[in-house]
């Protein structure tokens, strides 16, 4: 399947090179790049679709083109031919109704391939033993549940999700307040997550890399600030990181760390966050546990770095307007400390 | 008198005298009164007409400058000149307007203008419902901009999704005003289109049987028919959600929690969703029809295909609605059936282009602006319906729902498909509206400038939905690429804006300046060019009797004109609905002020629906008194040939009947 | 056009044809009807809308628990007053019936006969349905089965009052101006609208009061 | 002018509920379809059954052919050739015919083309 769809990629990126001589962007949150299966399928799909319909655009501007310089001019005063010769009539019905067959046949043909992709899409959901991850989008990031037998050692993080590659990955897609859309164009389609409408998505990962994914359907405020980073990397690299991911946060080294976690565990942090490990079990936000160790914070929308956690622990309405977390007032020496500790929690 | 033979009656008592004598009837009967108060009271159907395409073009101005504000906010990455609360708004406010109070308003009003004309009657058949559905379009408009204005403007999209837009997560009374908008625009809406609807049916000029109709007119006619089963589905899906809304009525028909669903509203909304854009798109078909009829000077290649192609849009329009959905956790084999039905909506689309290139490579081309627009329609719609067959099946949408392939999609087909063929209608009939010819030159300048503009800002937009850029977004990161592909569209806004600003300003100049037009400067074939530009009141002197589907091409010398009609009151002749005999001769009501109180009462009540629930019942006794006036006012004016109770006296002296003063 | 071009013209007289017809023939008839086509569609989109809340709806039916009254387990509408206004309803076409015929005979007492009947008829309609209300045992903000009865309910009322209206307005007329051919023609279209207004209550009241025990 | 000719035999155009018959039938057949389907196909995809949608397809397209076999009769009837714009009823009822042929046609297509969802094993997969 693959030799015919580089075939046929290759033929319609001639016919349509001519559409596409802007195409840019990074490919790492791109639905005509895939790096998955189910990817694969629908960019084949895409590639097929815009050979047919490009084709078609193009034979009907030569007509245009062409009757444009064939026909006579005539004025607003000149007769009107009301009774034309029936011969010309004749061939230009039968032209018609020529290409009213072929649209026909054309549009049955574009349904077929659509139900076939259809059903390869499905095959995934067959997988015996694919990897469960429960997906709960909340107004404006993404909280990331690894199903596991025993629930002490389920690994719970925020807007990334690591997979490894080759293994179909199940993702089962919860929502409790509006509807969002989970979307990472490199793997799969999108899904809405509804509430009381539990739902699941199946895809695979083929090359390893780093990629991106956004909410997809209008939440609210921070619906452009709702993304979510997929890290597919090989079976070994998975389980380094899954295992890291389920020890608790590290002890803080640092006086300035112990300082700055005496801060976090006193002031409102802890209402809303947990870090495992610590008395801090709050629900509302993000599993600070392994914070530090994330190249992104506030849901993909802001680098991790000191002056970042910094302007975000006191501001975080400036960056993200709208989200729950209230501003937070505290002195330089403390603010150091507790941006120490944030950043200790590897 | 079921058939009566036309030639029988023929008689020619014609006199000068009579001629004059009923001219200076005709002029008092139809014409308005003055003032204000004669303003706001008129039923001619010319002047509702021109109200409703100049207001619509007003709010298109307010969308379009909405729409400048977001490129102005996406051209760069990361950019804070507009707040996600202010940008949200403004979204949903452009596409409210353009849809509710431009796209459907300007067809209507373009129906309302020269549907009548075209079929060669003086008037709708319900004049004075033909003004209420006018005011509260308006008041449903002026809601909307003041609300946007007041800081208060909707901000859940244009179709509002529940739970976002539910008395949990839509805060204050934003969600309620859009709502109230939508209600008071769809009842303009139905209000028009059974106006339209009953006209088309029964005051046909004589011998205008169902196959001469012109395709324009039938265009309207079918839209009309779509509008009466699909705007009720809007109106009660938001009149729901309202009542969910307000605080002391709390209904319970989306919240899941109490056996509501969510995606109940997805389906009420699509339901009329997607005829809503066939309702925009099919009257842009009858202009195409009827600019390239005229400007290839021959008559339409495959009318009776054409009409067929209009009528079978409307009928799968209802059918394809949950296209829209085909993301939702419903059950893949239920929804792949609307991928069945979305693809074959193509045939009849399919047909009607292969019809018109026939037509323009059979003709000779008169190359004037209205055809330029229409070769612009070519060029710019074909490329939306494509993409519209990619996001037509279902594995390929769940890539590009909800990103701005979608947003390239339907503003290829709604601009190309219905804005350019606008243009062009409105450069075709502007000597009918004001007796002067816009300038050429300017026209084509416009024309090629809000092409490359359109080009620059939406065919970007493919790209940009196959890069991963999802809709409704208000900022995004510069590391996501989006950037310079976004500001090419901002730049391409600009130059829209520019061509949009020629065609105002020619417009304006040549209102009263332009070069002054013949009543035919395009020899065209529809009965509105026999009437002289601009149009009297009254309209046809005496109304024609036709004699085929090109009307003013097929006429011939002697054609026979309709007589006997009383002109001391506001007649027409009435026709049978398949062959256009002449059954009865219809009186309407002249002007009156009742329709405007109605409208004001109407206004207030669904405005004060968002606050509270008693603006019902109040509002209902409020309209008792309205229409008890109404009523009244209506009985008064109906003048004496009708009074006598044994039979209706042969019309003979015109002295007889002097017209009574409507007393309100 | 202008006035030589139409001396000497042969010309289709139209005096003598009549100014007021009835039934397909007149405007106005096909515009009631138009009108109802809509409010068909209106009515066939709430019951669309009560079959989604019986199939979304976790219990059908949940029970009554408004806090002072008694809690019902499964509380199905009441059946003997609501079908005693069915019948009430189907016995008042038959004044309408007779006020449809004479407006055709151009029989003034019976016109003013059958206006007053077919009011009366309408307000003791109107009541009825104030009290219908109860019957079904839940307000409109209990649950989604609640909101969507009451909103059939509430619309067919809208219904009956725009019909009272219409009532009222011709007999004020009729009895301070008299009848003339214009009226006759309002009268046999409101006739065809009240006939439309107790079909769908027949519909509405089989699927109101029956559905729970039947779906 | 054969038409003129034609139609002088003709005494009479065919009967309006015949010709409207011819005309709406298909789509009307089609749009029930087209919502039974649907409601079929999540009882179908509940129950593993779909013998319903089978059924419901191949009643429809039957009737949608009824409905373009009326529209043929009438067509012959009326005169058998394409419509043209002249004068009096029978044109008319060629024309109305010839729009009951060409809708019939399209919808039996469409119902046709519904049913191949079902047809072809579209999984149900929520
Ligand atoms: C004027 C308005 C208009 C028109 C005419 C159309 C026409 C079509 N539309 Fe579009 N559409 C919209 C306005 C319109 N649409 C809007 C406003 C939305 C978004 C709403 C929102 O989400 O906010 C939308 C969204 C939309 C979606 C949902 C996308 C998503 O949100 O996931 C889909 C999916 O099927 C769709 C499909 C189609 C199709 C198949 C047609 C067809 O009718 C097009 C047919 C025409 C042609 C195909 C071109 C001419 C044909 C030929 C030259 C014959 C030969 C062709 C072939 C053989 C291919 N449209
Ligand atoms: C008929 C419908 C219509 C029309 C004509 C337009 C016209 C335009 N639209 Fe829009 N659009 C929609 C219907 C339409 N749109 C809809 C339905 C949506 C979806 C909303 C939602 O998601 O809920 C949408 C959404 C939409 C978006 C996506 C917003 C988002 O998803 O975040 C964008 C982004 O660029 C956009 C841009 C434009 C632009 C640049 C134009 C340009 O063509 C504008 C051209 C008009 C002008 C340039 C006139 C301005 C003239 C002046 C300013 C002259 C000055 C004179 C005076 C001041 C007197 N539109
Ligand atoms: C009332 C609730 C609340 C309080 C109190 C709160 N937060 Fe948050 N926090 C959130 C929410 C909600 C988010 C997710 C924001 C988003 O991305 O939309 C968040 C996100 C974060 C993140 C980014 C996590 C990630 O993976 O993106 C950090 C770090 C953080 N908070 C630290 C803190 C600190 C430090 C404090 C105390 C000073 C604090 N929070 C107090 C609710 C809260
Ligand atoms: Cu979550 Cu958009
Ligand atoms: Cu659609």
């Amino acid at each position: 399947m693959t030799r015919v769809s580089s075939q046929l990629k290759a033929a319609s990126l001639l016919a349509s090179a001519c559409v596409f001589f802007f195409s840019c962007g990074h490919g790492n949150q791109s639905a005509v790049e895939p790096t998955g299966l189910q990817a694969e399928h629908l960019s084949f799909l895409w590639w097929i679709f815009l050979a047919i319909t490009a084709a078609v655009y193009v034979v009907v501007m030569v007509i245009l083109v062409a009757a444009f310089f064939r026909t006579q001019r005539a004025a607003a005063g000149d007769e009107a031919d009301l009774s034309p010769d029936p011969s010309r009539e004749k061939r230009a019905s039968s032209v018609v109704k020529a290409a009213v067959a072929v649209t026909v046949l054309t549009m049955f043909a574009l349904m077929l391939v659509s139900f076939r992709t259809g059903r390869a899409l499905d095959t995934l959901s067959q997988a015996q033993t694919p990897l469960e991850i429960k997906v709960t989008g909340q107004q404006w990031w993404w909280q990331i549940e690894y199903k596991d037998p025993t629930p002490s050692n389920m690994v719970t993080t925020a807007n990334e999700i690591h997979i490894p590659i080759g293994r179909p990955i199940k993702l089962e897609l919860v929502s409790h307040d509006v509807i969002h859309s989970f979307w990472a164009p490199n793997f799969h389609g999108k899904k809405d997550l509804i509430p009381n409408y539990p739902t699941t998505l199946f895809f695979r990962a083929d090359e390893p890399g780093v990629y991106w994914g956004q909410c997809a359907e209008f939440c609210g405020f921070e619906h452009a600030k709702m993304r979510f980073m997929v890290v597919a990397e090989p079976q070994e690299d998975f389980e380094r990181w899954y295992a890291a991911s389920q020890q608790p946060a590290p002890e803080p080294v640092t006086d300035s760390q112990k300082f700055g976690r005496d801060i976090f565990l006193k002031s409102v942090c802890t209402q809303c966050h947990t870090i495992q490990g610590t008395p801090a079990n709050g629900r509302v936000g993000p599993n600070l546990t392994h914070v530090g160790g994330k190249p992104y914070i506030a849901s993909g929308s802001l680098p991790n770095d000191r002056e970042n956690l910094a302007k975000w622990i006191t501001d975080p309405q400036a960056i993200k307007p709208g989200i729950r977390m209230p501003m937070n007032t505290y002195s330089p020496e403390e603010l150091n400390a507790l941006v120490d500790y944030i950043q200790s929690l590897k | 008198m079921k058939n009566t033979d036309l030639s029988k009656k023929q008689s020619n008592t014609l006199t000068e005298a009579r001629i004059n004598e009923e001219l200076r009837a005709l002029e008092s009967t139809w014409s308005d009164k003055p003032g204000i108060i004669g303003w706001l009271s008129t039923t001619d159907h010319k002047r509702v007409g021109f109200r409703m395409v100049f207001t619509a073009f007003c709010f298109f101005t307010f969308g379009g400058i909405l729409a400048g504000l977001m490129r102005l906010q996406l051209s760069l990455p990361g950019n804070n000149f507009l707040g996600p609360d202010m940008y949200n708004q403004i979204f949903t406010t452009h596409g409210s307007t353009m849809m509710f109070l431009f796209a459907v308003p300007v067809m209507e009003g373009m129906g309302i203008y020269f549907v009548p004309l075209m079929i060669g009657t003086r008037t709708l058949a319900f004049p004075r419902l033909n003004i209420l559905g006018y005011y509260t379009y308006l008041f449903g408009g002026l809601l909307l901009f003041f609300g946007l204005l007041l800081n208060i403007g909707p901000d859940a999209g244009w179709f509002a999704y529940v739970p976002l837009s539910g008395p949990e997560y839509g805060i204050g009374k934003r969600v309620d005003l859009w709502s109230q908008m939508v209600s008071l625009t769809e009842i303009s809406a139905l209000i028009a289109s059974t106006n339209i609807i009953v006209t088309v049916m029964k005051l046909r000029a004589p011998g205008m049987s169902l196959n001469r109709i012109p395709l324009f007119v039938w265009s309207e006619v079918i839209t009309a028919v779509m509008v009466i089963f699909a705007m009720p589905a809007v109106m009660i899906a938001s009149s729901l959600l309202s009542m969910d809304r307000l605080t002391n009525v709390s209904t319970h028909f989306f919240n899941q929690a109490e056996g509501g669903d969510p995606i109940m509203w997805q389906h009420l909304f699509w339901f009329f969703g997607h005829p809503e854009v066939y309702i925009i798109f099919i009257p842009a078909t009858g202009m195409v029809s009827m600019i390239i009829t005229t400007f290839s000077r021959r008559k339409t290649f495959g009318y009776t295909a054409l009409v067929l192609t209009m009528v079978a849009t409307a009928f799968i329009g209802f059918g394809v609605w949950v296209h829209h959905m085909f993301v939702t956790p419903l059950p893949q084999l239920g929804q792949s059936i609307f991928t069945a039905s979305s693809m074959l909506i193509v045939v009849p689309n399919g047909v009607q282009i292969f019809c018109w290139l026939a037509t323009l490579w059979l003709g000779r081309w008169n190359l004037k602006t209205p055809l330029i627009f229409i070769l612009g329609f070519f060029g710019v719609f074909v490329m939306g319906g494509l993409t519209g067959v990619m996001l037509a099946s279902l594995p390929l949408d769940t890539q590009l729902h909800d990103t701005y392939f979608v947003v390239a999609h339907f503003h290829y087909v709604l601009i190309g498909g219905a804005v350019f063929p606008l243009f062009g209608a409105v450069y075709y009939w502007f000597p009918k509206f004001c007796g002067r010819l816009l300038n050429e030159a300017a026209g084509i300048a416009h024309c090629i400038l809000f092409f490359i503009g359109f080009e620059l800002v939406f065919f970007p937009m493919h790209i940009l939905g196959l890069i991963g850029m999802p809709r409704r977004v208000y900022t995004y990161l510069p590391e996501t690429g989006w950037g310079d592909l976004n500001m090419l569209a901002s730049i391409g806004a600009a130059v829209m804006v520019v061509a949009t600003l020629i065609f105002f300003i020619n417009a304006v100049y040549s209102w009263f300046w332009g070069k002054v037009a013949a009543a035919n400067p395009w020899g065209a074939d529809t009965l509105e060019w026999s009437l002289p530009s601009p149009i009297p009141q009254y309209a046809f002197q005496y109304q024609p009797v036709v004699q085929g589907r090109h009307a003013l091409w097929e006429q011939t010398a002697d054609s026979p004109v309709v007589t006997g009609l009383h002109i001391n009151n506001r007649e027409v002749v009435s026709t049978s609905i398949h062959d256009a005999v002449p059954d009865h001769r219809y009186g309407v009501q002249g002007p009156s002020i009742m329709p405007f109180v109605v409208s004001v009462i109407t206004g207030a009540m669904f405005i004060g629906f968002m606050f509270t629930p008693w603006s019902l019942p109040l509002g209902m006794i409020a309209l008792f008194f309205g229409f008890l006036g109404w009523f009244w006012s209506n009985s008064v004016e109906h003048r004496p040939p009708y009074a006598p109770l044994e039979d209706n006296p042969v019309y003979d002296d015109p002295a007889d009947y002097k017209p009574v003063e409507a007393a309100v | 056009m202008t006035n030589e071009d139409f001396i000497g013209r042969k010309t289709l007289d139209v005096s003598e044809l009549p100014s007021t017809m009835f039934d397909d023939q007149a405007n106005l008839w096909w515009g009631n009807n138009w009108g109802l086509a809509i409010e068909t569609t209106v009515f066939g989109i709430l019951v669309a809308l009560y079959f989604s809340v019986r199939m979304s709806i976790s219990q059908w039916l949940p029970p009554r628990t408004t806090p002072g009254l008694p809690v019902l387990q499964n509380p199905l509408p009441d059946l003997t007053f609501p079908t005693i206004v069915l019948v009430i309803f189907l016995i008042s076409l038959g004044p309408a019936i007779y006020l449809d015929l004479s407006a055709r005979r151009k029989d003034i007492f019976g016109i003013k006969v059958g206006l007053v009947l077919t009011l009366a008829f309408n307000i003791v309609l109107l009541v009825c349905r104030y009290y219908e209300f109860d019957t079904l045992h839940f307000k409109w903000n209990d649950n989604a089965y609640g909101s969507v009865t009451w909103t059939i309910l509430g619309m067919h009322m809208i219904h009956l009052f725009v019909m009272a209206a219409e009532d009222f307005y011709i007999i004020l007329w009729a009895f301070i101006k008299g009848v003339d051919d214009k009226h006759r023609l309002d009268i046999t279209v409101a006739a065809v609208y009240w006939y439309w207004i107790v079909a769908t209550w027949v519909l509405l009241y089989l699927l109101v009061f029956w559905g729970p025990k039947i779906l | 002018m054969s038409d003129e000719r034609r139609d002088l035999e003709l005494e009479k155009p065919e009967s309006e509920l015949l010709l409207w018959a011819g005309f709406l039938l298909p789509p009307l057949a089609w749009s029930i379809s087209l919502e039974t389907l649907y409601l079929f196909s999540d009882y179908g995809c509940t129950y593993e059954s779909f013998l319903p949608n089978h059924i419901v397809s191949v009643a429809f397209l039957v009737l949608s052919l009824i409905g373009l076999a009326v529209a043929w009769s009438n067509w012959q009837k009326s005169g058998a050739t394409w419509p043209d714009d002249s004068s009096g009823s029978i044109p008319r009822s060629r024309f109305m015919s010839a729009l009951g042929l060409l809708t019939g046609a399209l919808f039996s297509i469409l119902i046709f083309a519904q049913w191949l969802p079902t047809l072809l094993g579209v999984p149900c997969g929520k």
